[in-house]
Protein backbone atom coordinates (compact mmCIF):
# COMPACT_ATOMS: atom_id res chain seq x y z
CA UNK A 1 0.00 0.00 0.00
CA UNK A 2 0.85 3.60 -0.53
CA UNK A 3 1.44 6.06 2.14
CA UNK A 4 1.99 9.83 1.78
CA UNK A 5 3.70 10.78 4.18
CA UNK A 6 4.92 14.48 4.76
CA UNK A 7 7.67 16.68 6.92
CA UNK A 8 7.72 19.81 8.78
CA UNK A 9 10.25 22.44 9.81
CA UNK A 10 13.02 20.65 11.16
CA UNK A 11 11.89 17.00 10.01
CA UNK A 12 11.77 18.31 6.43
CA UNK A 13 15.30 19.95 6.87
CA UNK A 14 16.56 16.13 8.06
CA UNK A 15 14.59 14.51 5.31
CA UNK A 16 15.41 17.45 2.54
CA UNK A 17 12.27 17.06 1.28
CA UNK A 18 8.85 18.52 1.97
CA UNK A 19 6.93 15.11 1.28
CA UNK A 20 7.51 11.27 0.28
CA UNK A 21 5.84 8.77 -1.10
CA UNK A 22 6.55 5.33 1.13
CA UNK A 23 5.26 1.86 -0.19
CA UNK A 24 4.73 -0.27 2.94
CA UNK A 25 2.63 -4.44 3.27
CA UNK A 26 -0.79 -4.44 4.45
CA UNK A 27 -0.37 -4.36 8.53
CA UNK A 28 2.16 -1.90 8.45
CA UNK A 29 1.97 0.53 11.77
CA UNK A 30 3.05 4.14 11.89
CA UNK A 31 6.25 2.36 13.84
CA UNK A 32 6.85 0.56 10.45
CA UNK A 33 6.68 3.57 8.55
CA UNK A 34 9.14 5.52 11.23
CA UNK A 35 11.85 2.43 11.16
CA UNK A 36 11.65 2.24 7.13
CA UNK A 37 12.08 6.33 7.34
CA UNK A 38 15.05 5.92 9.77
CA UNK A 39 16.73 3.14 7.77
CA UNK A 40 16.54 5.25 4.38
CA UNK A 41 15.42 8.38 3.61
CA UNK A 42 15.71 10.22 7.07
CA UNK A 43 18.05 8.60 9.69
CA UNK A 44 18.42 11.76 11.84
CA UNK A 45 14.76 11.66 12.21
CA UNK A 46 14.02 10.39 15.97
CA UNK A 47 13.36 6.75 17.06
CA UNK A 48 9.62 8.47 18.04
CA UNK A 49 8.25 11.37 16.96
CA UNK A 50 5.34 12.83 17.29
CA UNK A 51 2.65 11.77 13.91
CA UNK A 52 -0.48 12.65 12.60
CA UNK A 53 -2.43 10.28 10.48
CA UNK A 54 -4.76 11.98 7.98
CA UNK A 55 -5.02 15.45 10.73
CA UNK A 56 -5.30 13.56 14.00
CA UNK A 57 -2.40 12.90 16.67
CA UNK A 58 -1.71 9.05 16.42
CA UNK A 59 0.22 6.80 18.51
CA UNK A 60 3.11 4.48 16.89
CA UNK A 61 1.19 1.19 17.14
CA UNK A 62 -2.13 2.73 14.69
CA UNK A 63 -2.24 0.41 11.56
CA UNK A 64 -1.86 2.24 8.40
CA UNK A 65 -4.22 1.63 5.36
CA UNK A 66 -3.85 2.68 1.94
CA UNK A 67 -3.96 6.74 0.72
CA UNK A 68 -3.42 7.96 4.50
CA UNK A 69 -1.41 10.66 4.97
CA UNK A 70 1.15 10.63 7.72
CA UNK A 71 2.63 14.06 8.85
CA UNK A 72 5.97 13.90 10.98
CA UNK A 73 5.64 16.38 13.39
CA UNK A 74 8.61 17.88 15.35
CA UNK A 75 8.00 19.56 18.39
CA UNK A 76 5.80 21.95 17.92
CA UNK A 77 6.31 26.25 18.83
CA UNK A 78 2.73 28.18 18.16
CA UNK A 79 1.78 30.71 19.83
CA UNK B 1 -19.78 28.32 17.32
CA UNK B 2 -16.20 29.36 18.22
CA UNK B 3 -14.41 30.85 15.24
CA UNK B 4 -11.07 29.77 14.43
CA UNK B 5 -9.01 30.70 11.55
CA UNK B 6 -4.99 30.24 10.70
CA UNK B 7 -4.37 33.00 8.10
CA UNK B 8 -1.55 34.96 6.29
CA UNK B 9 -3.12 37.75 6.63
CA UNK B 10 -1.91 40.72 9.13
CA UNK B 11 -4.20 40.44 12.86
CA UNK B 12 -7.13 43.32 13.50
CA UNK B 13 -7.42 43.16 17.50
CA UNK B 14 -10.06 45.55 17.31
CA UNK B 15 -11.97 43.24 14.33
CA UNK B 16 -11.35 40.40 16.91
CA UNK B 17 -13.06 42.13 19.76
CA UNK B 18 -15.76 43.34 17.64
CA UNK B 19 -16.71 40.03 16.71
CA UNK B 20 -17.30 39.30 20.72
CA UNK B 21 -19.66 41.47 21.02
CA UNK B 22 -22.88 40.26 23.52
CA UNK B 23 -25.42 42.43 25.59
CA UNK B 24 -25.15 38.70 27.67
CA UNK B 25 -21.43 39.38 28.69
CA UNK B 26 -19.81 41.01 31.68
CA UNK B 27 -15.81 40.29 30.97
CA UNK B 28 -14.24 40.72 27.50
CA UNK B 29 -10.86 39.03 27.82
CA UNK B 30 -8.49 39.63 24.76
CA UNK B 31 -5.19 38.01 24.68
CA UNK B 32 -2.68 39.00 21.86
CA UNK B 33 0.96 36.97 21.65
CA UNK B 34 3.43 39.46 19.76
CA UNK B 35 6.55 39.33 18.38
CA UNK B 36 9.19 39.79 20.92
CA UNK B 37 12.60 41.41 20.51
CA UNK B 38 14.71 39.11 22.14
CA UNK B 39 14.82 35.22 22.77
CA UNK B 40 16.58 34.13 25.44
CA UNK B 41 19.77 36.41 25.54
CA UNK B 42 19.37 36.97 21.65
CA UNK B 43 18.52 40.00 19.20
CA UNK B 44 15.29 38.81 17.54
CA UNK B 45 14.01 40.61 14.38
CA UNK B 46 11.38 38.89 13.49
CA UNK B 47 9.88 35.35 13.22
CA UNK B 48 8.77 32.85 10.37
CA UNK B 49 5.82 30.78 11.17
CA UNK B 50 5.06 27.64 9.22
CA UNK B 51 1.98 25.25 9.87
CA UNK B 52 0.51 21.79 8.67
CA UNK B 53 -2.53 24.28 7.91
CA UNK B 54 -5.10 21.88 7.06
CA UNK B 55 -4.38 19.82 10.43
CA UNK B 56 -3.90 23.18 12.86
CA UNK B 57 -6.97 24.84 11.36
CA UNK B 58 -8.57 21.32 12.28
CA UNK B 59 -6.87 21.59 15.69
CA UNK B 60 -7.65 25.43 16.41
CA UNK B 61 -11.47 24.88 15.52
CA UNK B 62 -10.98 22.02 18.42
CA UNK B 63 -9.52 23.97 21.10
CA UNK B 64 -11.87 27.06 20.57
CA UNK B 65 -14.93 24.38 20.50
CA UNK B 66 -13.35 22.99 24.57
CA UNK B 67 -12.89 26.85 25.37
CA UNK B 68 -16.45 27.56 24.31
CA UNK B 69 -17.39 24.78 26.70
CA UNK B 70 -15.07 26.51 29.57
CA UNK B 71 -16.60 29.84 28.80
CA UNK B 72 -20.13 28.60 28.98
CA UNK B 73 -20.88 30.87 25.65
CA UNK B 74 -19.80 30.30 22.33
CA UNK B 75 -18.15 33.57 22.10
CA UNK B 76 -14.50 32.23 21.68
CA UNK B 77 -12.46 33.79 18.38
CA UNK B 78 -8.94 32.76 17.96
CA UNK B 79 -6.54 33.72 15.23
CA UNK B 80 -3.01 31.90 14.40
CA UNK B 81 -0.85 34.10 11.65
CA UNK B 82 1.96 32.44 9.47
CA UNK B 83 4.20 33.91 7.40
CA UNK B 84 6.94 36.76 8.73
CA UNK B 85 6.03 38.52 11.11
CA UNK B 86 7.91 41.32 12.27
CA UNK B 87 8.90 42.52 15.94
CA UNK B 88 5.59 43.96 17.81
CA UNK B 89 3.21 42.05 15.47
CA UNK B 90 0.57 39.43 16.95
CA UNK B 91 0.60 36.37 16.12
CA UNK B 92 -2.25 35.13 17.59
CA UNK B 93 -4.93 36.47 19.02
CA UNK B 94 -7.68 34.73 21.78
CA UNK B 95 -10.92 36.79 22.19
CA UNK B 96 -13.22 35.31 24.82
CA UNK B 97 -16.18 36.83 26.11
CA UNK B 98 -18.28 35.62 29.26
CA UNK B 99 -20.81 36.67 31.65
CA UNK B 100 -18.56 35.94 34.43
CA UNK B 101 -14.28 36.88 34.40
CA UNK B 102 -13.47 34.13 35.99
CA UNK B 103 -14.83 31.39 32.91
CA UNK B 104 -13.29 34.48 30.72
CA UNK B 105 -9.94 33.99 32.11
CA UNK B 106 -10.04 30.34 32.09
CA UNK B 107 -10.87 29.53 28.91
CA UNK B 108 -8.42 32.06 27.22
CA UNK B 109 -5.73 30.99 29.35
CA UNK B 110 -7.00 27.27 28.31
CA UNK B 111 -6.78 28.35 24.60
CA UNK B 112 -2.93 29.66 24.21
CA UNK B 113 -1.89 26.59 26.81
CA UNK B 114 -3.35 24.01 24.40
CA UNK B 115 -2.14 25.96 21.10
CA UNK B 116 1.73 25.64 22.59
CA UNK B 117 0.74 21.83 23.33
CA UNK B 118 -0.80 20.71 20.03
CA UNK B 119 -1.26 23.58 17.48
CA UNK B 120 1.41 22.17 14.41
CA UNK B 121 2.76 25.49 14.30
CA UNK B 122 6.12 25.79 13.84
CA UNK B 123 8.41 29.29 14.15
CA UNK B 124 12.15 30.20 13.08
CA UNK B 125 13.68 33.25 15.23
CA UNK B 126 15.77 35.62 12.95
CA UNK B 127 18.62 37.09 15.10
CA UNK B 128 20.04 40.25 14.47
CA UNK B 129 23.39 38.54 12.97
CA UNK B 130 21.35 37.29 10.42
CA UNK B 131 20.95 33.51 11.01
CA UNK B 132 17.63 32.24 12.28
CA UNK B 133 16.63 28.99 14.42
CA UNK B 134 13.54 26.67 14.77
CA UNK B 135 12.15 27.42 18.04
CA UNK B 136 12.19 24.55 20.65
CA UNK B 137 9.15 23.13 21.14
CA UNK B 138 6.76 20.73 23.20
CA UNK B 139 5.95 17.01 21.68
CA UNK B 140 2.53 17.14 20.98
CA UNK B 141 0.80 13.60 22.73
CA UNK B 142 -1.59 11.54 20.46
CA UNK B 143 -4.58 11.17 22.36
CA UNK B 144 -4.92 7.21 23.94
CA UNK B 145 -6.99 5.00 22.66
CA UNK B 146 -6.59 6.53 18.92
CA UNK B 147 -9.77 6.16 17.19
CA UNK B 148 -8.99 4.47 14.65
CA UNK B 149 -8.18 0.22 15.34
CA UNK B 150 -4.55 -0.26 16.95
CA UNK B 151 -2.21 -3.58 16.26
CA UNK B 152 -0.85 -3.51 19.74
CA UNK C 1 5.38 54.01 35.21
CA UNK C 2 1.70 52.54 35.19
CA UNK C 3 -1.22 54.52 33.99
CA UNK C 4 -4.72 54.58 35.79
CA UNK C 5 -7.41 56.92 35.53
CA UNK C 6 -11.01 57.52 36.46
CA UNK C 7 -12.69 58.92 33.51
CA UNK C 8 -16.60 60.35 32.44
CA UNK C 9 -15.55 59.73 29.19
CA UNK C 10 -16.58 56.43 26.91
CA UNK C 11 -13.47 53.51 26.69
CA UNK C 12 -11.60 53.36 24.25
CA UNK C 13 -10.54 50.05 23.99
CA UNK C 14 -7.89 50.36 21.17
CA UNK C 15 -6.35 53.06 22.69
CA UNK C 16 -5.67 51.24 25.63
CA UNK C 17 -4.35 48.77 23.62
CA UNK C 18 -2.29 51.04 21.76
CA UNK C 19 -0.48 52.67 25.18
CA UNK C 20 0.90 49.40 26.43
CA UNK C 21 3.17 48.55 22.79
CA UNK C 22 6.69 47.53 23.74
CA UNK C 23 8.99 45.33 21.72
CA UNK C 24 9.83 43.70 24.79
CA UNK C 25 6.68 42.07 25.14
CA UNK C 26 5.50 38.68 24.06
CA UNK C 27 2.09 38.99 26.08
CA UNK C 28 -0.38 41.79 25.56
CA UNK C 29 -3.54 41.17 27.28
CA UNK C 30 -6.76 43.59 27.29
CA UNK C 31 -9.77 42.88 29.98
CA UNK C 32 -13.03 44.86 29.58
CA UNK C 33 -15.97 44.35 32.33
CA UNK C 34 -18.76 45.39 30.34
CA UNK C 35 -22.69 45.66 31.19
CA UNK C 36 -24.83 43.16 31.04
CA UNK C 37 -28.27 43.09 30.25
CA UNK C 38 -29.16 40.91 33.25
CA UNK C 39 -28.58 40.52 36.82
CA UNK C 40 -29.86 38.18 39.33
CA UNK C 41 -32.48 36.96 36.58
CA UNK C 42 -33.70 40.85 36.40
CA UNK C 43 -33.58 43.07 32.85
CA UNK C 44 -30.84 45.68 33.36
CA UNK C 45 -30.84 48.60 31.29
CA UNK C 46 -28.11 50.67 32.42
CA UNK C 47 -25.87 51.51 35.65
CA UNK C 48 -25.13 54.39 37.13
CA UNK C 49 -21.35 54.10 38.53
CA UNK C 50 -20.57 56.38 41.55
CA UNK C 51 -17.66 57.31 43.25
CA UNK C 52 -15.12 58.81 45.67
CA UNK C 53 -13.35 59.95 42.64
CA UNK C 54 -9.91 61.61 44.53
CA UNK C 55 -9.22 58.30 46.66
CA UNK C 56 -10.89 55.83 44.49
CA UNK C 57 -7.63 57.39 41.52
CA UNK C 58 -5.38 57.05 44.42
CA UNK C 59 -6.49 53.35 45.10
CA UNK C 60 -6.71 52.48 41.33
CA UNK C 61 -3.09 54.03 40.90
CA UNK C 62 -1.81 52.16 43.83
CA UNK C 63 -3.72 48.73 42.43
CA UNK C 64 -1.48 49.20 38.91
CA UNK C 65 1.93 49.98 40.44
CA UNK C 66 1.05 46.57 42.42
CA UNK C 67 -0.02 45.40 39.06
CA UNK C 68 3.06 46.19 36.97
CA UNK C 69 5.04 44.09 39.55
CA UNK C 70 3.68 41.65 39.25
CA UNK C 71 3.94 41.91 35.60
CA UNK C 72 7.12 42.71 35.95
CA UNK C 73 6.80 45.59 33.41
CA UNK C 74 5.68 49.33 33.58
CA UNK C 75 3.14 48.45 30.82
CA UNK C 76 -0.14 48.26 33.15
CA UNK C 77 -2.71 50.65 32.58
CA UNK C 78 -6.56 50.63 34.35
CA UNK C 79 -9.32 53.01 33.32
CA UNK C 80 -12.50 52.88 35.31
CA UNK C 81 -15.53 54.75 34.20
CA UNK C 82 -17.80 56.88 36.30
CA UNK C 83 -21.68 57.55 35.38
CA UNK C 84 -24.47 56.69 33.45
CA UNK C 85 -23.59 53.05 31.33
CA UNK C 86 -25.79 51.43 28.68
CA UNK C 87 -25.98 48.02 28.29
CA UNK C 88 -22.62 46.70 26.31
CA UNK C 89 -20.37 49.37 27.04
CA UNK C 90 -17.21 49.21 29.28
CA UNK C 91 -17.34 49.95 32.69
CA UNK C 92 -13.51 49.05 33.10
CA UNK C 93 -9.92 48.56 30.70
CA UNK C 94 -7.71 46.39 31.95
CA UNK C 95 -4.29 46.55 29.67
CA UNK C 96 -1.24 44.48 30.37
CA UNK C 97 1.77 43.82 28.34
CA UNK C 98 5.06 41.56 29.63
CA UNK C 99 7.48 39.34 27.98
CA UNK C 100 5.78 36.63 29.31
CA UNK C 101 1.49 35.37 29.52
CA UNK C 102 2.05 33.84 32.64
CA UNK C 103 2.96 37.12 34.43
CA UNK C 104 0.30 39.25 32.12
CA UNK C 105 -2.51 37.26 33.45
CA UNK C 106 -1.50 36.85 36.87
CA UNK C 107 -1.49 40.96 36.60
CA UNK C 108 -4.50 41.17 35.29
CA UNK C 109 -6.50 39.24 37.16
CA UNK C 110 -4.99 40.91 39.91
CA UNK C 111 -6.13 44.16 38.80
CA UNK C 112 -9.87 43.18 38.87
CA UNK C 113 -9.98 41.27 41.79
CA UNK C 114 -7.89 43.89 43.55
CA UNK C 115 -11.08 46.59 42.33
CA UNK C 116 -13.76 44.57 43.07
CA UNK C 117 -12.19 44.53 46.81
CA UNK C 118 -11.38 47.97 47.09
CA UNK C 119 -12.27 50.47 44.80
CA UNK C 120 -14.92 53.39 46.65
CA UNK C 121 -17.05 52.53 43.41
CA UNK C 122 -20.73 51.68 43.97
CA UNK C 123 -23.21 50.92 41.07
CA UNK C 124 -26.97 51.63 40.83
CA UNK C 125 -28.24 49.12 38.64
CA UNK C 126 -31.23 50.25 36.43
CA UNK C 127 -33.98 47.91 35.42
CA UNK C 128 -36.48 47.82 33.03
CA UNK C 129 -39.58 48.35 35.33
CA UNK C 130 -38.17 52.08 35.99
CA UNK C 131 -36.67 50.74 39.43
CA UNK C 132 -33.18 50.99 40.79
CA UNK C 133 -31.02 48.96 43.17
CA UNK C 134 -27.85 49.97 44.99
CA UNK C 135 -25.81 46.41 43.89
CA UNK C 136 -24.60 44.08 46.65
CA UNK C 137 -20.81 44.78 47.09
CA UNK C 138 -17.96 44.04 49.36
CA UNK C 139 -16.49 45.49 52.45
CA UNK C 140 -13.20 46.82 52.17
CA UNK C 141 -10.76 46.10 54.45
CA UNK C 142 -8.51 48.78 56.19
CA UNK C 143 -4.66 47.55 56.27
CA UNK C 144 -3.62 46.72 59.86
CA UNK C 145 -1.26 48.41 61.18
CA UNK C 146 -2.85 51.92 59.94
CA UNK C 147 -0.14 54.49 58.46
CA UNK C 148 -1.34 56.93 61.68
CA UNK C 149 -1.16 56.17 65.48
CA UNK C 150 -4.22 54.52 67.02
CA UNK C 151 -5.25 55.15 70.63
CA UNK C 152 -6.24 51.14 71.01
CA UNK D 1 -11.81 69.72 66.82
CA UNK D 2 -13.69 69.72 63.21
CA UNK D 3 -13.88 66.95 61.14
CA UNK D 4 -15.63 66.53 57.47
CA UNK D 5 -17.43 63.74 57.41
CA UNK D 6 -18.81 62.28 53.63
CA UNK D 7 -21.45 59.95 52.57
CA UNK D 8 -21.83 57.69 49.34
CA UNK D 9 -24.26 55.52 47.58
CA UNK D 10 -26.49 53.94 50.29
CA UNK D 11 -25.21 55.60 53.16
CA UNK D 12 -25.14 59.30 51.56
CA UNK D 13 -29.06 58.11 51.10
CA UNK D 14 -29.24 56.73 54.75
CA UNK D 15 -27.70 59.77 55.77
CA UNK D 16 -29.69 62.64 53.63
CA UNK D 17 -26.94 64.70 52.67
CA UNK D 18 -23.32 63.98 51.30
CA UNK D 19 -21.56 65.84 53.80
CA UNK D 20 -21.59 66.82 57.43
CA UNK D 21 -19.41 68.89 59.26
CA UNK D 22 -18.97 66.98 63.15
CA UNK D 23 -17.42 68.49 66.17
CA UNK D 24 -15.44 66.05 68.31
CA UNK D 25 -13.45 66.63 71.68
CA UNK D 26 -9.83 66.10 71.43
CA UNK D 27 -8.70 62.11 71.42
CA UNK D 28 -11.98 60.99 69.36
CA UNK D 29 -11.67 58.19 66.98
CA UNK D 30 -13.11 57.17 63.92
CA UNK D 31 -15.10 54.92 66.65
CA UNK D 32 -16.14 57.77 68.30
CA UNK D 33 -17.04 59.76 65.06
CA UNK D 34 -19.27 56.50 64.44
CA UNK D 35 -20.73 56.26 67.55
CA UNK D 36 -21.79 59.69 67.27
CA UNK D 37 -23.34 60.06 63.98
CA UNK D 38 -25.31 56.81 64.92
CA UNK D 39 -26.83 58.37 67.64
CA UNK D 40 -27.61 61.58 65.78
CA UNK D 41 -27.62 62.45 61.97
CA UNK D 42 -27.69 58.88 60.80
CA UNK D 43 -29.07 56.05 63.45
CA UNK D 44 -28.98 53.18 60.29
CA UNK D 45 -25.51 53.36 59.57
CA UNK D 46 -24.67 49.99 60.81
CA UNK D 47 -21.93 49.66 63.80
CA UNK D 48 -18.93 49.03 62.16
CA UNK D 49 -18.66 50.67 58.46
CA UNK D 50 -15.64 50.75 56.33
CA UNK D 51 -14.08 54.39 57.13
CA UNK D 52 -11.40 55.90 54.77
CA UNK D 53 -9.67 58.88 56.64
CA UNK D 54 -8.15 61.69 54.15
CA UNK D 55 -8.16 58.80 51.31
CA UNK D 56 -6.97 55.93 53.02
CA UNK D 57 -8.93 53.07 54.85
CA UNK D 58 -8.98 53.17 58.44
CA UNK D 59 -9.56 51.49 61.46
CA UNK D 60 -12.35 52.20 64.55
CA UNK D 61 -9.30 52.99 66.64
CA UNK D 62 -7.45 55.82 64.59
CA UNK D 63 -7.40 58.82 66.43
CA UNK D 64 -8.94 61.74 64.23
CA UNK D 65 -7.31 65.53 63.91
CA UNK D 66 -8.53 68.87 63.22
CA UNK D 67 -9.66 69.13 59.31
CA UNK D 68 -9.75 65.38 59.02
CA UNK D 69 -12.14 64.12 55.95
CA UNK D 70 -13.72 61.19 57.12
CA UNK D 71 -15.42 59.03 54.40
CA UNK D 72 -18.51 56.45 55.55
CA UNK D 73 -17.49 53.81 52.38
CA UNK D 74 -20.97 51.17 51.50
CA UNK D 75 -19.56 47.77 50.29
CA UNK D 76 -18.01 48.56 47.40
CA UNK D 77 -19.10 47.20 43.69
CA UNK D 78 -16.86 48.70 41.09
CA UNK D 79 -15.35 47.03 38.31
Amino acid sequence: MKIQTVFFATYRELAGVGSLEVELDEGATVGTLIDRLRSEACPSLPEDPAVAVNLTYALASELLHDGDEVALIPPVAGG
Amino acid sequence: MAHSAITHDPIEPTEVLASLGSDEDGAVLLFLGTVRNHAEGRDVTGILYEAYQEMAEKELAAIAEEAAVRAGTPRVAVIHRLGELAVGEPSVAIGVASPHRAEAYDASRFVIEEIKKRLPVWKKERFVDGSADWTDGTRPQAAAPPARESAS
